[in-house]
């Protein structure tokens, strides 16, 4: 029987290796909405992995730091896709 | 000292060195400020990693707000670069 | 207590918050902020040449968890220096920005600069001096970009990147001093550094971003454009304060804190490279169109003799002999300082009323301008090393150092650099007394001559009639902050 | 030395790190770039809650990844003429710069090891952690910024200020965007408030745990930018004359709780025992309001309508 | 029993973060992979909050939980709308 943290740990572990995966697609692009879909799903990993390291190192305030990172993660999806006004 | 200081310590050390390169040799002024970016966060890397003492203990708190405080500055630097550069170009246009 | 060590700083921090809320006053204010300020850094220099170097535990906190102000001879010395340039050269800036919401701009920046210079004179700690170098870094960019021209704009960009490399240099040096020693307290640092690794290391990061900040040949080529193209009184603050801030810190480490780490072989790489910049700099000034230019090579130029020092005081044993050479390094800083702060409103007095700064073109302007070309001369003078500036007793004690070390090599450096100085000022001169019909120029008015003229006069004559009081001021114990009861 | 899955995980992290920076700051497509480094400050957001640094871990999440990102992206509609001839240079150059790099990395790394393989010490954490009782506060990144070294604190808002002022300085702000339509409207309505309630939390919660003033006044910079991207103008702002008030506040707060302790007969920055608490709180929130405004203007771009004229306005109203 | 459960939600959303990573890579365009991605990512999310609130344990911890799975759902789900419209856009333009 494995321990709770060694799972969470494996967990943690394998969780990083699909956003490597995934974060492929922004280098290779070719679109900028294309990068921009592996940055969303880096927030959504980012905040997975967050809420396990905060169950790992026992800090609850990572939970706030996963909260944050979601909210701004809206904010740069929000300012990606503006565009300026046209001349009027 | 830890395995873990280690790696990121050196990874800090990497990045400070890749980004000094890219801002000196690049030509576009913007991948320039994100070479300075990139620069200093390898430092602030090295100084968290400095304070790390491992899973249980808590770390020592003022690399942390030593790399705060650097955090600010580097952002408030970057606003001021972006801002200059835009001017650069509207002055292009004249 | 000594909280009086937070005036110089916390004064113009402020009045430059007041300038920021009243921008219709924002003259008045600047004003009145600059000549608090100066009266608190000569109140300063008074207490630490009565009784000693000064030290004040920020928030009460033991040094090392708290940070520290310490004040000794050369820290007041600069701190009085930078006051009576920023007061003047604020002067001047009244008439130089005509528009009212341009001095609203101007002073809240001006003030933050002089915080952030006064801050670092009196810093004692590895990471608070990185933040003061980089407000230094911020405000002074901010400045010399103010008004917008294209060529301001993109030499401040530049200058602002190249700036925050070296800051980012200085940084990683901090890190690896914490990393290794625990603390970031210069009197605690300069009793445990040794000549190791990491103190070798960290402190090449450390001196390679300062010198690059202070524009030491070949890290000079930033300067020129930035400072050249900057509003007037803003580029007398870069040419003379700003750089030598950088200056200072090299000093201190050097001499103070690190004096242990430092090799000779490196004295001696900062002295050949202060050699090429007096000889590069002086060939570049001598060739220069613009005045202002010119000015700006003319001080990659003198940076370079003050570098000239390293490696001679690296050879003199410590004692009377290193004492002066380094009242003779200290006494052309500040000689400098003046006499740059003055050729710099100088020309841009001329620049205003000729309305461009061409060398060629400068016929009737002794006529016309009669007083601000007598500050170029009087400038000149202080530049060229002629007696009775500050330079001349300077350069006197750099020749005996010379022979006392034996270092021969420098001789014709010196002669050189100082030969392309008098072609220099004397290509001015000739240009500025020659007649011209039909040039028109606008007329001066006192606040716009008079600061770059009192700048000078302090230069030649004060500083040279004056220098023993320096000398006697600075000698025993400029960098006495380890010996803080 | 034990090697553990943390060590996987460590390394991981840290490669995937350096490859975002290289692939960011390689190659000449700059959008490529800006986005590739949003995602470095994501994961160094990461990397920060690995190494125990939530306060970091916070700070990087709302500045690192979120607005230093939105101005980046908003840089990207400025053209620069550089951009055209951004060839690199020759391979033979390209390699030295290379082998400059990694001696470079190589000292860096050298003296690091020596230096924490010798030191391993608490260095300051032990007087840190000692003091704490007597600091006002119980997050010990917080009595750091806002007691022991609050004078760096102190410079940094000015180091913030310099910046602004700066970039107002060189002109006026940006064009606003056009209305939004529903689905980006939705997104601003809900997400603005929610960063607002966010900031006021991590702004009273940094006492004791991760948080503070710099973390909250960034999750305002982003409120701002939020409806900034929904379309709003500078005249929805504060009057220019209070902006000017709101800038200066953090400064002058921690100014006067500073020379408050000097009738005292005690040290610049050292709060009177017993106050330490409530004059932190109270710096604090003016610091987040400077530091937001300073931010959100940072992302205007320029001066906001009124601003030069913002006391001649004020006398006539 | 409940830190059983707990890790079990864990594990299976690792394979929903698995997939919507590997539908990332292989889907042919923008609109296949948004869909794949914003599937995937939001339930996955949802296992792993669901499984920490299990090993968690407290209330509190639960509902900020939960309240930062229903923000990235609701953000991810408006930000992948607005994406796909950007990109039409982009379609029509180029």
């Amino acid at each position: 029987m494995i321990d709770m943290d060694t799972l969470l740990l494996t967990a943690a572990v394998l969780l990083l290796v699909t956003l490597i995966t995934g974060l492929v697609r922004a280098l290779i692009g070719p679109s900028l909405q294309d990068r921009m879909l592996s940055i969303q799903l880096l927030g959504t990993g980012g905040v997975a992995l967050l809420i396990l390291l905060g169950l790992l190192l026992k800090i609850e305030a990572l939970v706030d730091t996963a909260l944050v990172l979601a909210l701004l993660a809206a904010v740069a999806a929000a300012a990606l896709t503006r565009r300026e006004t046209p001349h009027d | 000292m830890m395995l873990t200081q280690l790696i990121f310590g050196i990874a800090g050390g990497l990045l400070f060195a890749m980004g000094l390169r890219s801002a000196l040799i690049r030509e576009s002024l913007l991948a320039r400020i994100l070479a300075v970016n990139v620069s200093g966060a390898g430092i602030f890397l090295a100084f968290v990693a400095i304070a790390y003492r491992g899973l249980e203990e808590t770390p020592d708190p003022v690399p942390h707000a030593l790399v705060l405080t650097g955090i600010v500055v580097a952002v408030s630097a970057t606003a001021l670069a972006l801002a200059l550069r835009r001017r650069l170009e509207e002055a292009d246009d004249e | 207590m000594n909280n009086l060590l937070t005036l110089p700083v916390m004064i113009p921090l402020g009045f430059s918050l007041l300038a920021l809320l009243w921008p219709r006053r924002a003259s008045s204010i600047g004003i009145l902020g600059l000549l608090a300020t100066l009266l608190a850094s000569a109140w300063l220099a008074w207490r630490v040449a009565g009784s000693g170097p000064m030290l004040l535990a920020l928030g009460g906190w033991e040094p090392g968890l708290g940070i520290a102000l310490h004040a000794d001879a050369l820290s007041s010395t600069l701190l009085l220096m930078s006051s009576v340039v920023a007061l003047a050269a604020g002067t001047y800036s009244t008439g130089y920005f005509r528009e009212r919401s341009d001095r609203a701009r101007f002073w809240p920046l001006w003030l933050l600069l002089m915080t952030a210079l006064h801050a670092l004179f009196l810093s004692g700690d590895l990471f608070n001096l990185y933040v003061t170098l980089e407000l230094i870094g911020l405000s002074a960019v901010a400045l010399a970009a103010l008004g917008g021209k294209r060529k301001a704009v993109e030499a401040a960009l530049r200058y602002l990147i190249l700036g925050l490399l070296g800051s980012l240099l200085f940084l990683a040096g901090v890190a690896l001093i914490y990393a290794g020693y625990g603390t970031l307290d210069l009197m605690q640092l300069r009793n445990m550094l040794a000549p190791e690794p990491v103190a070798w290391i960290a402190l090449t990061l450390m001196i390679s971003g300062l010198l690059l900040k202070s524009a030491l040949f070949p890290l000079h080529f930033w300067l020129p454009p930035a400072h050249a193209n900057a509003p007037a009184p803003v580029s007398a603050v870069l040419s003379a304060l700003v750089v030598k801030a950088a200056l200072y810190l090299l000093l201190r480490f050097w001499l103070d804190i690190f004096d242990d780490v430092v090799t000779t072989f490196a004295a001696w790489l900062l002295g050949s490279l202060g050699a090429m910049a007096v000889l590069w700099g002086s060939w570049k000034a001598l060739r220069a169109v613009r005045l202002k230019l010119l000015a700006a090579y003319s001080t990659v130029a003198q940076l370079g003799y003050l570098f000239l020092f390293f490696p001679l005081l690296a050879a003199l044993p410590v004692g009377a002999a290193r004492d002066t050479a380094l009242g003779a390094l200290i006494l052309m800083a500040l000689t400098h300082g003046f006499a740059k702060s003055a050729l710099f409103l100088a020309t841009g007095v001329i620049q205003q009323k000729a309305g461009h700064d061409r060398i060629e073109e400068l016929g009737g302007a002794a006529r016309a301008l009669p007083v601000t070309v007598f500050t170029l001369a009087l400038a000149g003078v202080a530049l060229i090393g002629l007696p009775p500036s500050g330079t001349f007793q300077a350069k006197w004690q750099l020749f005996s150092a010379v022979i006392a070390t034996g270092q021969w090599l420098w001789i014709p450096v010196i002669a050189t650099g100082s030969l392309l100085a008098a072609a220099y000022v004397f290509r001015i001169l000739g240009y500025a007394f020659a007649s011209a019909e039909g040039v028109k120029y606008r007329i001066a008015d006192g606040r716009e001559e008079l600061p770059a003229l009192i700048l000078a006069i302090l230069a030649t004559v004060l500083l040279g009639f004056g220098s023993i009081w320096v000398w006697e001021f600075v000698t025993p114990g400029a960098l006495a902050v380890g010996e803080v009861p | 030395m034990e090697i553990t899955l943390w060590h996987l995980l460590d390394s991981l992290l840290a490669i995937l790190l350096l490859g975002l920076a290289w692939s960011a700051l390689s190659g000449t497509d700059l959008k490529r770039g800006v986005v590739l480094f949003m995602a470095f400050g994501l994961l160094l957001s990461l990397i920060w809650a690995r190494l125990r640094a939530p306060d970091l871990a916070l700070a990087e999440a709302a500045i690192g990844a979120g607005l230093s990102g939105a101005l980046l992206l908003l840089a990207l509609r400025d053209r620069e003429k550089s951009e055209n001839k951004a060839g690199q240079p020759m391979s033979l150059l390209r390699l030295a710069t290379v082998l400059l790099m990694l001696l470079l990395a190589a000292s860096f790394a050298l003296a690091y090891v020596t230096a924490v393989t010798s030191n391993t010490g608490g260095r300051l954490a032990g007087l840190a952690f000692g003091n704490l009782e007597q600091s006002g506060v119980s997050n010990p990144v917080t009595a750091v910024l806002l007691n022991f070294r609050a004078y760096d604190t102190l410079l940094e808002l000015a180091v913030l200020l310099a910046a602004t002022l700066g970039i107002l300085a060189l002109g006026s702000e940006r064009r606003p965007f056009r209305r939004p339509g529903v689905l980006l409207g939705a997104l601003v309505t809900w997400i603005s408030p929610l960063l607002v309630i966010v900031a006021g939390y991590l702004l009273w919660t940094g006492a004791h745990a991760p948080g503070g003033a710099f973390q909250a006044g960034a999750l305002l910079a982003a409120a701002i930018v939020m409806l900034r991207l929904g379309g709003m103008t500078s005249e929805q702002l504060p009057h220019p004359l209070l902006q000017g008030w709101l800038l200066a506040s953090g400064i002058a707060a921690f100014m006067l709780a500073g020379y408050l302790a000097t009738f005292h007969d005690l040290a610049f920055l050292q709060y009177p025992a017993g106050w330490a608490g409530l004059l932190i709180l109270l710096i604090e929130s003016a610091a987040m309001l400077s530091i937001a405004l300073s931010l959100g203007l940072a992302y205007l771009g320029g001066s906001p309508s009124g601003w030069d004229e913002r006391s001649s306005r004020g006398k006539r109203s | 029993m409940t830190e059983l459960l707990g890790s079990l939600f864990i594990l299976a959303s690792l394979a929903f973060f698995a997939a919507g990573s590997i539908g990332l890579l292989r889907l042919p365009d923008v609109h296949a992979r948004l869909h794949a991605l914003t599937k995937a990512d939001n339930l996955g999310l949802g296992l792993l909050v669901a499984g920490a609130c299990l090993i968690g344990g407290h209330l509190l911890l639960a509902l900020k939980l939960l309240l930062v799975w229903l923000l990235v759902m609701f953000a991810s789900a408006i930000a992948a709308n607005l994406i796909a419209r950007h990109a039409m856009k982009d379609g029509e333009e180029s």
